[in-house]
């Protein structure tokens, strides 16, 4: 074993070497730089291994003494760690910047190197004045590198990077040498030992030291230096600073911790969450990249710092927390910045020139994902624990605020992730790629996956089986080459699979779970075969597709409320990426993202507070809450509602599910919102039962009944076909929502017979109206009409799914009616039920104007020659609907079983049935009869329409002729052009877009408050120098009182 | 208004201070780290007449290495920085006195630097003060003959080559002897004499020419800049 | 006692040389100050028997950084045309 | 005596940080933090004073047995040995972006170098 000593040996005696170089080969002089960072990483590495192992961990003394008589380095394991994770980031870092480095010549070699082994030694260093000059080392060191690019930019950072960090130095200096005299002694240790805090001086001495370790890590608002520094230093640079160099500072805090008592560590939480939440509220506002990186950079240092203040709450889960939240920091923020040095643009917008080169856009989707604490990177298992930590310590506002620094920085980074999917971009990718700026990132994006798996290993009760899953997903994707068709074969051979695992075992057990497994699963097959009729190769649509079914999937499976959140968050991640795969969905993928992000955390929140009360993340467990019910209730219930797009949560669904692609919209509508009932459903049965949850039910209801109306007036007032069913959706799950909060048996009988029917008629209503519009071109509904003829086989499954919509008989959505009465009058919710009644009403107008303007009236001249929906389209489309009719004719098949179900958490006041006669409290209905009755009335008009057609009189289609010219809107001629005018005038107050445009608001307050804010880093270096002061006075006070 | 506003700050930093000069008694006897390197058994470990020079070079050692590492990080650093195309510039040529002068003179400094850092562990200064004194003669040397070039290898190469000695010594200590820079590995020989503390003043005067080297190094970096206007 | 005497002495007068180098208006003023002000230091650190640091701050604080800052301050000279020549 | 030379390091340390924060040159920034490391080296040598003690030099005066009542602590005094080459190169760093800052905007007014910001 090679003492740790050597890598300074190493690290100090190849730069000192490399002096002998002489200019012609600085080509030699970087690779001797990568060898000798290679053996500093082997040195670090193998110590890692033996540690890891078990193996103690290991004193260095210097000249042969014993500290504190000379300088000892320790060796343990966290040392071992971090040195390791430094010299691979420095290994990395020079092969990136290798041309750059041999353009500069040996004396910014030496540098580079030098500032690798510089912190490696601040990270095994006990000693603090060694501490200090290593530390001066590495400041000097990271001067030199900011300005290897010799621009006036970074000049200018670098000079105000030395006189911040000098005064820091400075008091640092003045700390230690204080802290010597008080204790007499340098050793870290020692000093940690001698109780300084006891006394005036000693406390002045300890907050010198932390302060300007503190300082070191970049406090909001102390930091403009900082930000600079990571705008203007070269991307290879920025990233070490952000990746190493933030790890050893950060190792640094936790060494010198000990020095100081509770009370400081509260104030560094302290200083952490402002730092988190104003730097990440800052970045709102940012629109070049490497700026939005540094006050991201930031901001993670702050969220770390919060984590290290709250050590003494924590516990033995610190290390686990701490640790894998700064190594999703490290992966990520240095593989963007390397992203970033390649694409050699800085304006965020200009990044959808990264869409020419898929494997850098999904590294890039990989970073973010994994900043925010996504599964599976090790960051969500970083930040699952700490929220159930702090719930269970208490520390709610800790815990919030945590939640909206990140959900802040989730705004901006998918907004630059959103950028990079979709926007406008006409450029070429010009420059070419070398491989050795390819390789870092490509191996930190493997690593934070491999990080992430690692990390799940230490989690508790949590199934490692689902990363073969992903596993499978990455198959998939590397599979990304083939054509659609066999990548369709494969998905539908997977969710099948899945399927057939599932299904059987959960038709005995348990029901609900079936059912939902079915919608789920069984869906998903259904609309992978639409997916038969696009041709190419469909490239990034089946790893995403695929992955919000796994999160669907595990949903189900969930037996924690650990292994369920990380199924939500995988299905809000797939879903995010199938929704903004649409046309102009820009927009519409952010705000989906935003809104499922608030009611991730918003379940996350809850399940924190459910674990302090119960000890236990069991998802049975939840039932066990009773103290903070209301709160955890209605935490889930917002959480869940963003999935179902509850009125208020609504405002990204239309547009998401409008400009989705055509079998994409089924996903997200009829089978993707019900994950939302899917867990409310979850949450009533193990809550409902308590009073305090059926008050908050009673709210939830109304809701429910609001959304119903607002849903379907804003559907009728639409002239997107695909919008109008999106409303539809809405408004669907408006019902489903207040059937649910009903809480009765017959309420959640209405709830899933809505859910199975609106899964059957949203999915067959999707499907037609994406099929005709790929055939038509156009989602206008004014621009087509008359397509009956030409589209026969869309027009008669548009017709049943508008039947069952408008739960006419004999189709199924009457059953749901049906039951929905007897419901209301049971619960005697009928305000409430009025209001659900009056939207009925209006469904009937949005569901004749589908029907009647794209099928009937005049057909488009330039539709003449459509040809009807594909046969891949039309397949699943018949396959739900004679799901539909065998659900409509024979409901018992699902409803007994379902009954059954139900009555065990209600067992009152259910059906009875005799045969296929259902009987309820306030009436009775037979499907089966009910569809014989109606079918025979049926054939029987039809008989006679055809009986009397032989009299009518054929008018040709193009009979009429315009007068004179051409209208100046064309759409104006068309007869359903805006044809609820009337309607819109009277209600149309209702669906004015007032939620939306709170939102809006909202938004634009955080953006001014961030505008604002971000003035304060006013560009002058000196400014920033009395802002560090400023702070230093700023921890005094809160010391002294 | 900003005035004020520092003012307030740097009067509160002063109050911050304040406690520190108020807990600060004086020392009446040396701190418990201290008395160990006074003490004589110890002192005879290192065998080194200065006590300062004894923990400047082995206890303390890698702070002296971090130290000639920063020195050597600066020089490198502005040659990078502020290297450009070095015209030469014609000044006014220098008295035959100052001349004459500075020939005799750059020897002797050089030579007493390199006394001083030889006889670090028996006297007052060592290395840096050496050093520190070359760089004086060079200076003398950039004055009196402005036109001479510059020996770029010669410095770098001395840089380099005392750097590396220094990291070897270093080394060789945690290989055959008991630490990193121990300075047994060398007899220690009778103290108070020049051949004594072991390794240390063969450290020493390699620190000594490496701080010389780097500190011409970079003045000389700073006078090239000044001739290309 | 003597030794306090002259240790105040030192004092008043190195805090009036610190006044020279901030607050005097010429810049080359300023730097011979700051280089004064090491200069009286090492004097004050022979009083502290501190003979090695008193030596390396001659040598080192006074002696080269005032050169350095006398280079940079030429440098800048040469190169400014007539404008702020105040503020330098 | 160390009670006098700690209070003058202090005040100098104010003084120095008093020329970096209001002084918009940058030269004088630079003189400000040459006398902010002086006025620091000043309070660690103040801190090594032990009361009537002698330099830490075993000489004919000093004998190596009575070193322990004698001598000044000598471990600060190697401490701010480090501190001032530390300081030197902070400076001469220093002075080389602000030539190079004069180089690009012929100026020293610190508040003409304000293109990052936000």
């Amino acid at each position: 074993m090679i003492s740790p000593i050597h890598i300074i040996s190493i690290g100090l005696g190849t730069a000192f070497a490399l002096g002998f170089l002489n200019k012609k080969s600085n080509g030699l002089a970087v690779s001797l730089m990568l060898v000798a960072i290679a053996l500093m990483a082997a040195v670090s590495s193998s110590w890692f291994i033996k540690l890891y192992q078990g193996a103690e961990a290991i004193e260095v003394y210097t000249a042969g003494f014993k500290p504190p008589y000379s300088i000892n380095l320790r060796m343990g394991l966290n040392e071992a760690l971090l040195s390791s994770l430094i010299n691979l980031a420095g290994f990395l870092g020079g092969l990136y910047m290798f041309k750059n480095l041999k353009n500069t010549g040996k004396h910014a070699i030496m540098v580079f190197l030098v500032f690798v082994m510089g912190l490696n030694v601040i990270i095994l260093t006990r000693d603090a004045f060694n501490l200090f000059v290593f530390m001066e080392v590495v400041s000097i060191a990271t001067a030199g590198l900011i300005i290897l690019i010799q621009d006036g930019k970074s000049i200018q950072a670098g000079f105000k990077y030395m006189i911040a960090t000098g005064i820091i130095a400075g008091i640092f200096l003045l700390g230690i040498i204080f802290a010597y005299y008080f204790s007499g002694s340098l050793n870290i240790d020692d000093i940690s030992n001698s109780n300084l805090l006891a006394f005036k001086g000693g406390s002045v001495a300890v907050l010198m030291i932390i302060v300007s370790v503190v300082l070191e890590l970049k406090p909001f608002p102390a930091n403009g230096w900082a930000l600079d520094v990571y705008e203007a230093s070269d991307p290879g640079i920025a990233a070490l600073i952000s990746a190493a160099s933030a790890t050893a500072m950060y190792f640094v805090l936790f060494k010198l911790m000990p020095i100081a008592d509770l009370q400081w560590y509260k104030i560094i939480s302290t200083a952490g969450l402002i730092t988190f939440v104003g730097s990440n509220l800052f970045g709102l506002k940012q629109t070049g990249a490497r700026r939005l990186l540094g006050y991201s950079s930031i901001g993670q240092l702050g969220l770390l710092m919060t984590i290290l203040g709250l050590k003494p709450f924590l516990g033995d889960k610190f290390e686990y927390i701490a640790i894998t939240i700064l190594i999703s920091h490290y992966l990520a923020k240095a593989g963007l910045f390397w992203i970033a040095g390649l694409l050699k643009k800085d304006k965020l917008k200009d990044w959808a020139l990264l869409r020419k080169k898929p494997l850098f856009l999904v590294l890039f989707g990989t970073f973010v994902f994994s900043l925010i604490g996504f599964p599976p990177f090790p960051s969500f298992f970083g930040k699952w624990e700490l929220i159930m930590s702090l719930s269970q310590q208490g520390l709610y506002f800790t815990l919030a605020m945590i939640l909206t620094g990140s959900f802040l920085e989730g705004i901006y980074l998918f907004r630059w992730l959103g950028y990079a999917i979709k926007m406008e971009s006409n450029e070429s990718w010009t420059f070419k790629l070398e491989w050795n700026k390819v390789i870092p990132p490509v191996l930190f994006g493997i690593l934070v996956y491999l990080a992430g798996y690692y990390s799940s290993t230490f989690a508790e009760n949590f199934n490692g089986l689902y990363f073969i899953a992903l596993a499978f997903i990455l198959i998939i994707y590397l599979l990304d080459f083939l054509p659609a068709a066999v990548k369709n074969i494969l998905s539908i051979l997977s969710l099948a699979l899945v399927s057939w695992y599932m299904l059987p075992g959960l038709y005995s057990e348990d029901m609900l779970r079936f059912i939902f497994t079915l919608i789920f699963l069984v869906g998903g097959i259904l609309t992978f075969i639409a997916g038969f009729a696009y041709k190419g190769k469909r490239e990034g649509f089946y790893p995403v597709a695929l992955l919000m079914y796994a999160g669907l999937a595990i949903i189900i499976r969930a037996s924690t409320t650990l292994e369920f959140f990380f199924g939500w968050e995988l299905m809000t991640a797939g879903s995010y990426f199938l929704i903004i795969r649409g046309k102009k969905s820009m927009a519409h993928g952010l705000s989906y993202m935003l809104f499922s992000m608030a009611g991730a955390y918003a379940i996350l929140a809850a399940f924190g507070l459910s674990f302090a009360e119960t000890a236990s993340i069991q998802l049975s467990s939840l039932a066990a809450v009773g103290g903070n019910i209301t709160v955890i209730f209605s935490l889930l219930a917002i959480g869940f509602m963003t999935k179902t797009a509850s009125l208020g949560l609504h405002i990204w669904l239309p547009g998401a599910h409008a400009e989705a692609e055509s079998d994409v919209s089924p996903m997200v509508s009829a089978i993707l919102l019900k994950a939302g009932v899917f867990g409310l459903m979850i949450l009533m049965i193990a809550m409902g039962n308590n009073p305090e949850a059926t008050r908050v039910a009673y709210v939830l209801g109304w809701l429910g009944a609001l959304t119903a109306l607002v849903g379907n007036l804003a559907a009728a007032f639409q002239e997107d076909a695909k919008r109008l069913l999106a409303y539809s959706s809405i408004s669907q799950l408006g019902y489903i929502l207040f059937a649910l909060a009903m809480m009765s048996h017959l309420g959640w009988m209405t709830a899933m017979v809505y859910s199975i029917n609106h899964f059957l008629y949203k999915s067959i209503l999707f499907l037609t109206i994406g099929a005709v519009v790929l055939k038509v071109g156009t989602h206008y509904m004014y621009k087509m009409g008359g397509l009956i003829k030409n589209m026969p086989l869309a027009f008669i499954a548009v017709l049943i799914g508008i039947i069952a919509l408008a739960g006419v008989p004999p189709l199924s959505g009457f059953a749901g009616k049906w039951l929905f009465y007897n419901a209301v009058i049971d619960k005697h919710w009928y305000f409430q039920g009025v209001i659900v009644f009056f939207s009925g009403i209006i469904a009937f107008l949005y569901l004749f104007k589908l029907i009647y303007s794209v099928f009937l009236g005049q057909l488009k001249d330039n539709l003449r020659h459509v040809k009807d929906i594909s046969i891949w389209f039309a397949i699943p489309i018949y396959i739900l609907i004679i799901g539909l009719m065998i659900f409509s004719a024979k409901p018992d098949l699902v409803l007994k079983p379902l009954g059954e179900m139900i009555s065990v958490w209600y067992p009152n006041a259910g059906l009875s049935w005799e045969g296929g006669l259902a009987t309820a409290p306030y009436g009775y209905w037979n499907g089966t009869g009910v569809m014989i009755t109606i079918g025979i009335m049926f054939m029987a008009l039809l008989g006679w329409l055809l009986l009397l057609s032989s009299k009518a009189v054929k008018v040709g289609q193009f009979n009429i002729v315009y007068s004179a010219e051409a209208p100046q809107r064309p759409e104006t001629t068309h007869v359903s052009y805006n044809i609820y005018a009337g309607y819109n005038k009277a209600l149309g107050w209702m669906v004015a877009p007032k939620i939306t445009e709170f939102w809006d608001t909202m938004s634009d307050w955080a953006h001014s408050l961030a505008e604002y804010g971000r003035r304060l880093y006013s560009g002058n270096g000196q400014v920033y120098t009395t802002y560090v002061l400023a702070y230093i006075i700023a921890f005094y006070l809160i010391m002294i009182f | 208004m900003r005035k004020l506003f520092i003012i307030i700050i740097l009067a509160a930093f002063g109050l911050m201070l304040y406690p520190l000069i108020q807990s600060f008694s004086g020392n009446d006897h040396l701190s418990e780290l201290a008395t160990y390197y006074a003490q004589k058994e110890n002192i005879e470990k290192v065998n080194s007449v200065n006590l300062v020079t004894a923990i400047v070079v082995t206890y303390r050692g890698l702070d002296t290495l971090g130290e000639v590492t920063i020195l050597f990080l600066t020089a490198a650093i502005i040659a990078f920085f502020l290297k450009g195309p070095s015209t030469l510039r014609t000044l006014r040529p220098n008295s035959e006195i100052f001349i004459t002068a500075a020939r005799v003179l750059v020897p002797i400094m050089v030579m007493f630097g390199v006394y001083i850092f030889m006889n670090g562990h028996l006297s007052p200064g060592g290395g840096f003060q050496g050093g520190a004194v070359i760089a004086s003669a060079v200076i003398l040397m950039f004055l009196a003959f402005p036109d001479a070039p510059f020996q770029h290898k010669f410095f770098g190469f001395m840089e380099s080559i005392s750097g590396l000695v220094f990291v070897g010594l270093a080394a060789l200590g945690a290989l055959i002897g008991s630490g990193f820079l121990d300075n047994t590995i060398l007899p220690l020989g009778t103290f108070g004499k020049l051949l004594s503390a072991g390794a240390i003043p063969v450290i020493y005067s390699f620190v000594g020419l490496k701080v010389g080297a780097e500190l011409s190094n970079i003045l000389n970096e700073f006078k090239s800049v000044q001739s290309d206007k | 006692m003597s030794f306090l005497l002259i240790s105040i002495a030192l004092g008043v007068i190195m805090l009036v040389v610190t006044g020279i180098a901030v607050f005097h208006k010429k810049l080359i003023v300023a730097i011979i100050a700051a280089g004064v002000l090491s200069l009286f230091a090492s004097v004050l650190y022979l009083l502290l028997a501190a003979p090695d640091v008193a030596m390396t701050e001659a040598a080192i604080g006074s002696g080269l950084s005032t050169i350095i800052f006398f280079y940079v301050l030429n440098r800048i000279r040469t190169t400014n045309g007539t404008e702020d020549q105040e503020t330098v | 005596m160390e009670y006098v030379s700690l209070t003058i390091g202090f005040i100098v340390i104010i003084a120095g940080l008093w020329a970096i924060m209001t002084n918009r040159n940058i030269l004088r920034m630079i003189i400000g933090f040459s006398i902010f490391d002086t006025g620091l080296h000043i309070v660690i040598v103040s801190l090594a004073y032990v009361k009537g003690g002698t330099a830490p030099i075993l000489d004919s005066a000093v004998g190596i047995n009575e070193a322990i009542d004698k001598i000044v602590d000598p471990v600060p005094q190697a401490l701010v040995l480090t501190a001032i080459v530390i300081g030197l190169g902070v400076t001469a760093l220093m002075l080389a972006y602000a030539m190079k800052l004069h180089k690009e905007k012929k100026s020293l007014d610190i508040m003409s170098f304000r293109d990052l910001k936000w």
